[in-house]
């Protein structure tokens, strides 16, 4: 009888790698994000499973909460044209496939004939062990160079964000509030002779 | 004597300095200065070599009084350990020679200003001729290899620009450059065999190299593996190549007549009574290595023998009247080194001597004769000038007799003395030679003769406006001839003691025992009346008197006999018209082989194989190369991906299986 | 709790596999470019259960901060991916694979 | 308590460049629009403070941050360079960014990230730090590279730039994952240490060293993972361009030193024969298809990737020399191609970006100067003498003869006159050729132009007294092993 | 005060090139007069190295030695003996000419064609007087680049393909040099000093290696048959300045590298390979002499001598005998001489008539008799006949090779002939004749600088030929010393 954690790995890893493949070979951008919140899901589980409850829950927050949603939005702002994108990749599968699985398969049997690949006991975890208190004070204190090196990261993000796609189109017709603010009668209408001056 | 006695104030090594320096002195100023001074350009070359000359008889006495000398001037260079030096050796044959030299050089010089008067080129030519003088000087006195090759070659440079002088005739152009070719081929042996001489010997200098071949006898060399050959036959083939080159030997000759291209003057001083004969100064100041080799001196023979009545016969088909001297200056060029090959080094210096004045005077004299006929040529055109030109007349005649040997004229002494010589030789080949050279004697007196008759006797051919015009040339012409005709008169019986039998220059010369085929002549020697008379009894006499009987038949009497006699002989003269189709050969094989091959390595191997396959090929490949892979940056980004992987995945199996 | 884990290895062929997936989707997939930045996620979703599943095996949360600041970055990379998909998006009104190859040679 | 703080001040550098790229972004926002040159001069000031903040620092080692930071003569002598680099890139960026409407306050700043990032990566003592400094500094760049976003081919660039970037940080992760599973520690040093006792021909770590490799050569643009490079180097505005060919390559070398020497020494007949295979592929990729370029920045592009070959070539080498000599090569290639897209600039202007390569025709009788400048730079590059180029190759061969690769030094000498073929091209047009009539070239002699004349002209004096460079760098390298 | 003559000699003219560089095209009559003066105080300070040197010692002479790139342990470090102070002095003499010759016939840019060959003259030299491997290498490259631009900028119609084939190939030629010296210096404990390399004992392996690689450099310099096709090329697109510094003193250097480097670094490769070097000098001599006959470009046919000329040196070298080696060193001056002589006469009739076309022209002599007067003594040099230097050396390498072995003397000796050949066929067709072309009927004799370059060439292949001890004399003990070098085994018992 197998051990319940190890059904679940296999149960969770089976969606995991199902719902990746069905991620880079859905048709519909949509659909692909929508799998890969479901491998983020599953993938989030298996953190839990090894005991990183921490990163379990900020993989849904942060990655199913924001980023799949800013993907979500991408895909759908973007006006892509669904039926060139169903043309197949077929022709190019056998050595593509080829390749992959022969990597695979020198890293599985490298990792399983690895004495690495063998420690089946995990080192036990303190029964009162706080597995998000623990990553905070390593982050605050020994990591704490690096956190705020990712700081930076996210800073440039966003300078980087929104330099790239803001835009003042000179085109564009938006609202000057002050102006409309400031306007007065005379500026809206003005009266025209019409008539045909008589010369 | 009295009237050298003031040059024993000097050194003697500045007498001897003086003898090549003064027409070299003349040379430079005919050179530099005469195109400022044209009319008075003779007189640098004609003082200098006066000089020369002058020194030169000063030089011959004092040798006679057992005088010489051997010394060297500085030091040219030390090559590695090796010193070579300009130096002069200066005995009884290097005199002679002088003498030779500077006594026709200076009636050359003299006729010149005749000859040439009327020239642009008049400065140019007399400054190049004194530079041929004291080329030659340089030569004959050399006391090393390197000083005789470098007279050798400087001689050949003169010969070369003096062929050349006409340089707007295209003929004269290539009979120039034909001249310096093949005798760079001679000198391409003569180079070679002064390697071998200073390899085997260790130096260049005469005594030191004389005195080292005797250690030298008996050793041998496999040039070819295989094939061991005596050291110094090697070597003496070796300097006979050189000797071919310049003394026109078969098959080397085909310049000579070609050099005919060159003024007159030319042809006498270098084509007939110097340059060519450095050849045979050459051989006969080798003795002592040639006396070691009895091989080499059994070609030298054979080669003579064949050069001396083939070239003869050739003669007898020109119609050029200076061909027809060239041809017979080859064949006696043959004679010479045909005494060569028999030891008999004295008798081919006399003939040289005898030949020099001769040859000289013929050639003046046919000068004399193109002159009056407006540089007419061709003797066929020409006839009865005998009484228009008496002098010249006169002088050919003696020059012509002195040729072909009748007694008592210089030809006839040396020529036979040589062929007595030659009798005597006991070398393989000798007696053909002796058959050849016999025959030969037949063969000179009919061309002279032919050409002497078909010149002076006989109707006029030529056109009107000539015969009108002719006339016997000036003064400065015909002394020389005059001065000339004398020793053709009498130099054979007045020196055939001292000079043929080597009274005098045996100082200079070795002969093996053995081969001593002078000595022997020597032995029974009774005077040259004694020797004369001996000469009216053999085969050689009478066939030159029945050469010139024939002659005299065919070509003033009986004037339409050869015309038949042609259709006749008509391949034979075809052969000999075609010379042997020596030319033919040079011209079909040789040089269109040359050209051939240069244009093969040019086209095929430059620039096909080496320019266009590997050089621009290998360019053009990378190219290629460049512009195919280029192509696999297709711009897609799957593409690169997969590089990246493919590069990857490559590194992992190729971990995996080197290590696992 | 501790009993009855799988064995390592078998986490970690979880991630080669997920991995290849990643990869495989770069490489394979010829007509979308937002599904290339999903199949980026893949990449860095496998390491970081390589990450975990060592930290865990090894009693080492040293895996588990990397895995944090992976998860930021791949946060940042997302948007600034994005970011500059809308911008191509723009200019060419296509995000389609085989259309960028404006630059090749 | 608090010992990871101990030693703070040797990122002093870091904090200086980091604080102040925020006040640039401050002032730009507020003031940008009236003092246009503001972020400019600023930054040129922000640097040449690094600079000699960093000078101070000079002489100190040791770590801080509980050892994911690392301070050593290397950490110095690449921040300097890495300054210059960006300095360079500063001065002969205004005309081109203003020509295109470029010249704003994120250029600059997105520039002091970046090279932020580069530092981060140099003084990284944890595949921790190390990664986050390689991120920084890629995000910078794919953002540069974008940022003239209504080019089609720039937008394209940085499209290609972005994925195939994150797909090589991913192939770097998956090694550093696996490093980290075999020694369970981030720290670089430690790693270093716990190799020792993981057998060499362990598979798994023979892996993560090819990850690691792989992820590397892709930010050194070694073939085969150099494809990027030259759709980027074209695509990119050119200053970006610049830029990626200058400071980068310096973080792209630390990488290298940090992780393989300083951690994976004990690996290196592996990661040695890897790159014998990047270097092969690399020199005939880079200078063979350079030849048939028409664009020069792609032309340098490829010829990058030739000099990552030669540079790598001190790397396999893999001993103290070498690697002093590859950190050579590379500051000279640094030098370099600031020197030679410097050039591409000065000449650029609105609507001619002066990147083919018939656009040099007649320079020699239009711009005797600049001509002469740009030849200088190119007989550098084709590593011929009197240049400093010549003395790079030099020291990598001599560096690659001495560990025994003989062959792959003659290789290498090879491709080098393949590669001078394409150098003598450009030469060939400035000189040879005669300038088209209507295009002319317009030269300001301004800032640029003089920092330009100094750059190249540094190649040629630094090729006759290459000694003090040299020195220099090999000081970088003392004790790294 | 002699301590840092041979840096004058190589700075001198540099910085003088800088100068003239700086003075600009425009003022072209500035710059000339400046690069007059330049050059002739570079043939300035060479004179007191002639003057100075010590004929009795094989030892360098004027050493200067100052660490340069103390990281990798080079030296700058500069020595002459015998066989590089003719060189030196060649190059800075010719240079004066150059710049006499090049007076009136270049027109555009001017200082930057004055400077380019003040600088490369400063090149040269260092490469005869550098004894540091690197040192060498990098004056030997950088040379590249100033002949690269004259080809190329001052050339003719083909100028570019023969430039960069010039380059590439000179260029492909010395990396391989680059490697040797490389490997040389981590066997002979970290030196590159060209002194340490001769004393390092060497497998036979590791010599035949290192041998080819200088092979390559130097026979692609000199050039040797097969890879002498970049020299016709670039001298007949070259400017006649340019060719005359490229077959005066270019060429040398490869001859030079073998005696510098190859004879004593590698001897046992040396003799033991020297049967190739034979059969590749007599194919030069031979095979070369050949093609040249064919030639219907005047500049291609001396260029194609030059190259057969050259054969006579490397076939000197590898007899290993003193009278060869030094006959070929005399070669190479006289070819110095001589080839600088032939390719200024037909650069005289080029400036006048603008094609090189043996066809186009015949009949010079009768409106130029001085030009022809003098291009007939050069002709006779390039003949080698006794009495011009061209004599000197092939007698000496004759005579040498004939100690080792008489059949490569043979074939060497051929050159006689096919050098006659070729040389006066060309005069003759040049020179000799009737005007055939309205266009010959025009030209002017040499004007009085024509006279003064060409006659001064003239003297010293007179000098050469007739008195050569001084020559000789200077480079006795250097060759002797190479002599012993080269026959003492290097390889380690």
């Amino acid at each position: 009888m197998l051990p319940v954690t190890t059904i679940l790995f296999y149960v969770f890893s089976a969606i995991l790698l199902g719902s990746a493949t069905l991620v880079v070979t859905a048709r519909n951008p949509v659909y692909a994000t929508l799998y890969l919140v479901l491998a983020f899901f599953n993938a989030a589980a298996l953190f839990i499973l090894l005991g990183a409850e921490f990163l379990g829950l900020i993989l849904i927050l942060v990655y199913v909460g924001a980023v799949m949603v800013l993907f979500l939005f991408v895909v759908m702002m973007l006006d892509i044209n669904l039926a060139r994108l169903k043309e197949g990749f077929l022709s190019y599968l056998p050595l593509g496939l080829a390749i992959a699985i022969l990597g695979v398969l020198e890293l599985a049997v490298v990792f399983w004939t690895s004495p690495l690949g063998h420690i089946t006991a995990p080192t036990a975890i303190p029964a009162n062990a706080d597995n998000t208190r623990a990553l905070g004070i390593l982050l605050y204190t020994q990591y704490l160079y690096p956190f705020e090196i990712a700081a930076v990261i996210l800073l440039v993000a966003i300078i980087a964000a929104i330099a790239l796609t803001l835009r003042r189109r000179t085109g564009a017709k938006t609202q000057n509030i002050g102006a409309q603010m400031a306007v007065r009668a005379k500026d809206r209408v003005y009266l025209v002779d019409l008539r045909e001056p008589k010369s | 004597m009295w009237a050298f006695d003031w040059l024993n104030a000097f050194p003697p090594i500045a007498v001897y300095l003086a003898i090549p320096l003064a027409p070299l002195a003349g040379a430079l100023v005919a050179g530099f200065l005469g195109w400022k001074f044209r009319e008075q350009a003779h007189w640098g070359p004609l003082i200098g070599v006066a000089i020369a000359f002058y020194l030169s008889l000063a030089v011959l006495w004092q040798v006679s009084q057992g005088i010489t000398f051997y010394d060297d001037i500085y030091t040219w260079a030390i090559l590695g350990h090796l010193p070579v030096s300009i130096g002069f050796d200066i005995d009884s044959l290097t005199a002679l020679m002088l003498v030779i030299v500077t006594f026709v050089s200076l009636c050359v010089h003299f006729y010149t200003i005749g000859y040439m008067h009327d020239d642009p080129g008049y400065a140019r030519f007399f400054s190049y001729i004194a530079l041929f003088t004291f080329s030659m000087i340089m030569l004959v006195m050399s006391n090393n290899f390197l000083q005789l090759f470098f007279g050798w070659e400087a001689v050949g440079l003169v010969s070369y620009l003096l062929i050349g002088f006409w340089f707007q005739r295209e003929s004269a152009n290539v009979a120039a450059l034909k001249a310096f070719i093949v005798n760079r081929v001679g000198d391409f042996g003569f180079l070679i065999g002064i390697a071998a001489i200073y390899h085997y010997c260790g130096s260049l200098d005469y005594r030191t190299v004389f005195a080292a071949v005797s250690h030298l006898v008996g050793q041998t060399v496999e040039i070819i593996p295989g094939h061991p050959w005596n050291i110094l036959t090697w070597i003496a083939l070796l300097l006979f190549i050189g000797a071919m080159g310049k003394s026109a030997q078969v098959p080397l000759h085909v310049w000579l007549p070609e050099s005919m291209e060159g003024p007159t003057p030319i042809s006498a001083l270098i084509h007939a009574a110097t340059m060519v004969t450095a050849g045979i100064f050459m051989v006969a100041r080798m003795s002592p290595i040639y006396e070691q080799s009895p091989t080499a001196l059994s070609v030298i023979l054979l080669i003579g023998a064949i050069t001396a009545l083939f070239m003869g016969l050739v003669g007898l088909v020109q119609n050029d009247i200076k061909r027809i001297i060239a041809y017979s200056t080859l064949s006696q060029l043959g004679y010479m080194t045909a005494a060569l090959g028999a030891s008999a080094f004295s008798a081919a210096i006399f003939h040289l001597m005898t030949h020099a004045f001769f040859k000289a005077l013929l050639f003046l004299a046919a000068g004399s004769v193109i002159h009056a006929m407006a540089n007419e040529q061709d003797i066929r055109k020409m006839g009865g000038l005998r009484k228009a030109m008496p002098i010249t007349y006169i002088t050919f005649l003696i020059g012509s007799l002195a040729l072909s040997g009748i007694p008592p004229f210089a030809g006839f002494f040396s020529k036979d003395l040589i062929i007595e010589a030659v009798g005597l030789s006991t070398l393989p080949g000798a007696d053909w030679a002796e058959y050849m050279l016999v025959a030969g004697a037949l063969v000179t007196a009919l061309y002279t003769f032919r050409m002497f008759f078909l010149v002076f006797h006989g109707a006029p051919r030529m056109d009107a406006y000539t015969y009108v015009h002719l006339h016997e040339s000036p003064s400065v012409i015909t002394i020389p001839l005059i001065a000339l005709a004398l020793p053709a008169v009498f130099a054979g019986w007045a020196y055939i003691g001292p000079i043929g039998l080597g009274h005098f220059l045996n100082s200079s010369l070795v002969i093996a025992p053995q081969l001593n085929t002078i000595g022997e002549i020597s032995a029974h020697w009774h005077g040259a009346w004694d020797f004369l008379l001996q000469g009216l009894l053999v085969w050689p006499f009478w066939l030159a008197l029945l050469g010139i009987a024939v002659a005299a038949y065919f070509y003033w009497l009986y004037p339409g006999v050869p015309v038949a006699l042609t259709r006749i002989l008509s391949p034979f003269i075809w052969i000999l018209e075609s010379k042997y189709g020596f030319d033919a050969f040079n011209r079909t094989v040789l040089v269109r082989g040359v050209i051939q091959f240069g244009r093969v390595f040019w086209h095929m191997g430059d620039e096909r194989l080496i320019d266009g396959i590997m050089v621009n090929g290998t360019a053009r490949e990378i190219g290629k190369a460049a512009l195919s892979w280029r192509r696999v940056q297709t711009g897609y980004i799957y593409h690169y991906a997969f590089a990246m992987i493919i590069g990857l995945i490559l590194f992992m199996t190729y971990f995996v299986v080197w290590k696992g | 709790m501790s009993a009855g884990q799988p064995t390592l290895a078998a986490y970690l062929i979880l991630g080669a596999i997920l991995f290849s997936i990643g990869v495989v989707g770069i490489f394979l997939n010829r007509k979308n470019v937002i599904i290339l930045l999903m199949a980026i996620e893949l990449l860095l979703l496998a390491v970081n259960i390589n990450l975990v599943a060592f930290s865990r095996y090894l009693g080492n949360l040293d895996g588990q901060v990397f895995v944090f600041f992976i998860l930021t970055v791949a946060a940042a990379e997302a948007a600034i991916g994005l970011a500059i998909l809308v911008v191509y998006f723009r200019n060419r009104h296509s995000i389609n694979v085989e259309d960028i190859d404006e630059l090749r040679g | 308590m608090n010992s990871f703080l101990m030693h703070w001040t040797f990122a002093i550098p870091e904090i200086w460049v980091l604080t102040m790229a925020c006040v640039v972004l401050l002032a730009d926002l507020f003031w940008g629009d009236r003092l246009r040159d503001l972020a400019a001069v600023l930054t040129v000031l922000i640097l040449i403070g690094a600079a000699v903040l960093t000078i101070f620092e000079m002489g100190q080692s040791g770590t801080t941050f509980a050892g994911l930071f690392v301070l050593d003569p290397f950490t110095n002598v690449s921040e300097l360079f890495s300054y210059l680099a960006v300095l360079m890139v500063v001065l002969y960026s205004k005309r081109y960014l203003m020509d295109r409407g470029l010249y704003r306050g994120e250029v600059f700043v997105l520039l002091l990230f970046a090279l932020l990032g580069i530092m981060v990566m140099v003084s990284g003592g944890s595949l921790l730090s190390i990664y986050l400094g390689l991120e920084l500094l890629a995000l910078s760049q794919y953002a540069l590279v974008a940022l003239y976003r209504d080019s089609v081919v720039a937008t394209e660039a940085g499209l290609k730039y972005f994925v195939l970037g994150a797909l090589a940080s991913g192939l770097l992760l998956y090694g550093m994952s696996l490093l980290y599973g075999l020694t369970g520690t981030l720290d670089v040093r430690d790693i270093a240490g716990a190799l020792v006792n993981v057998a060499a021909s362990n598979l798994v770590l023979v892996f993560a060293i090819v990850f690691i490799v792989a992820g590397m050569a892709f930010k050194l643009g070694a073939a085969p993972f150099h494809m990027w490079l030259p759709d980027v180097y074209q695509g990119a505005p050119t200053v970006v361009t610049t830029f990626l060919a200058s400071a980068p390559k310096i973080g792209a070398f630390a990488l290298i030193i940090r992780l393989l020497v300083d951690g994976g020494y004990g690996m290196l007949e592996s990661w040695q024969q890897i790159f014998v295979a990047l270097t092969l592929a690399s020199l005939v990729v880079g200078n063979v298809i350079a030849i048939a370029q028409q664009n020069i920045k792609r032309m340098l592009a490829y010829s990058t990737v030739g000099h990552v070959g030669f540079m790598s070539l001190g790397i396999v080498a893999g001993t103290e020399a070498g690697l002093a000599s590859a950190f050579f090569y590379t500051v000279v290639y640094v030098l370099m191609s600031l020197a030679g897209f410097g050039m591409i600039l000065l000449l650029s202007r609105a609507g001619f970006e002066a990147e083919r390569i018939d656009d040099f025709k007649g320079l020699a009788q239009r711009k005797p100067w600049y001509a002469f400048l740009m030849l200088i730079v190119m007989f550098s590059m084709a590593g011929v003498p009197p240049t400093v180029g010549f003395y790079a190759k030099l020291a990598v061969f001599q560096a690659v003869i001495a560990a025994g690769y003989v062959w792959l030094a003659v290789i290498g000498v090879l491709l080098a006159v393949i590669g001078a073929f394409y150098y003598l091209r450009v030469v060939k047009v400035m000189y040879f050729d005669e300038a088209d009539a209507e295009m002319g070239i317009i030269v300001r002699d301004d800032l640029a132009s003089t920092a330009l004349s100094i750059n190249s002209l540094a190649l040629l004096v630094l090729g006759i007294l290459p000694g003090p460079l040299m020195a220099f760098c090999f000081y970088a390298m003392q004790g790294v092993i | 005060m002699h301590s840092s003559l041979l840096s004058y000699a190589i700075w001198v003219p540099i910085v003088g090139g800088l100068l003239v560089l700086a003075v600009g095209d425009r003022r072209a009559e500035v710059a000339r007069w400046l690069a007059l003066l330049v050059s002739i105080a570079a043939f300035a300070v060479t004179i007191p190295l002639f003057t100075g040197f010590d004929t009795h010692t094989a030892a360098m002479q004027f050493s200067e030695r100052v660490a340069w790139i103390p990281s990798l342990n080079i030296f700058y470090h500069l020595g002459i003996d015998g066989i590089s102070l003719w060189f030196i002095l060649l190059t800075s003499f010719l240079t004066v000419l150059v710049v006499i010759s090049s007076w009136r016939n270049v027109k555009e840019r001017v200082a930057q064609f004055m400077a380019a060959f003040l600088i490369m003259e400063g090149m040269m030299i260092g490469v005869f007087c550098a004894l540091d491997a690197i040192l060498f290498y990098v004056f030997w490259e950088a040379m590249l680049i100033p002949m690269f631009l004259i080809i190329g900028v001052w050339g003719g119609p083909r100028r570019v393909y023969a430039t960069i084939k010039f380059f590439l190939y000179t260029f492909l030629g010395s990396v391989l040099m680059l490697v040797a010296l490389l490997y040389l210096y981590f066997h002979s404990g970290d030196s590159f000093s060209l002194l340490v390399f001769q004393k390092t004992p060497l497998g036979m392996a590791a010599q035949v290696f290192i041998f080819i690689a200088f092979f390559v450099a130097f026979a692609v310099k000199i050039p040797m048959w097969p890879v002498h096709t970049w020299l016709p090329d670039a001298h007949v697109e070259a400017p006649t300045a340019g060719s005359v510094m490229l077959a005066a003193v270019m060429l040398k250097m490869g001859a030079y590298g073998f005696l510098r480097l190859s004879l004593p670094i590698v001897p046992d490769a040396s003799h033991k390979l020297a049967w190739l070097m034979i059969v590749l000098s007599l194919i030069a001599v031979i095979y070369v002499a050949l093609v040249a006959i064919v030639q219907e470009d005047m500049k291609k046919l001396v260029a194609y001598s030059s190259i057969a000329h050259m054969g006579f040196v490397t076939l000197g070298f590898f007899v290993f005998d003193s009278v060869a080696i030094e006959g070929s060193i005399i070669q190479m001056l006289s070819h110095g001489f001589i080839s600088a002589a032939m390719f200024l006469c037909v650069g005289v009739l080029y400036d006048r008539m603008h094609t090189r076309n043996i066809k186009a022209y015949g009949g010079v002599a009768n409106v130029m008799p001085i030009f022809a007067a003098l291009m007939m003594l050069f002709a006779m040099g390039n003949v080698g006949l006794p009495g011009t230097s061209g004599f000197v050396g092939e007698f000496m390498v004759v005579l040498g090779t004939y100690q080792v072995s008489p059949w490569a003397a043979i074939l060497a000796a051929t050159g006689l002939v096919t050098g006659a050949s070729y040389t006066l066929w060309l005069f003759k067709r040049v020179i000799f004749g009737i005007i055939v072309h309205p266009e010959v009927a025009a030209l002017k004799d040499l004007d009085g600088r024509e006279i003064l370059v060409l006659g001064t060439l003239a003297a010293f292949t007179l000098l050469l030929g007739l008195w050569p001890a001084p020559f000789l004399d200077i480079v006795h003990s250097s060759v002797q010393h190479l002599v012993t070098q080269v026959s003492i085994s290097k390889i380690p018992a």
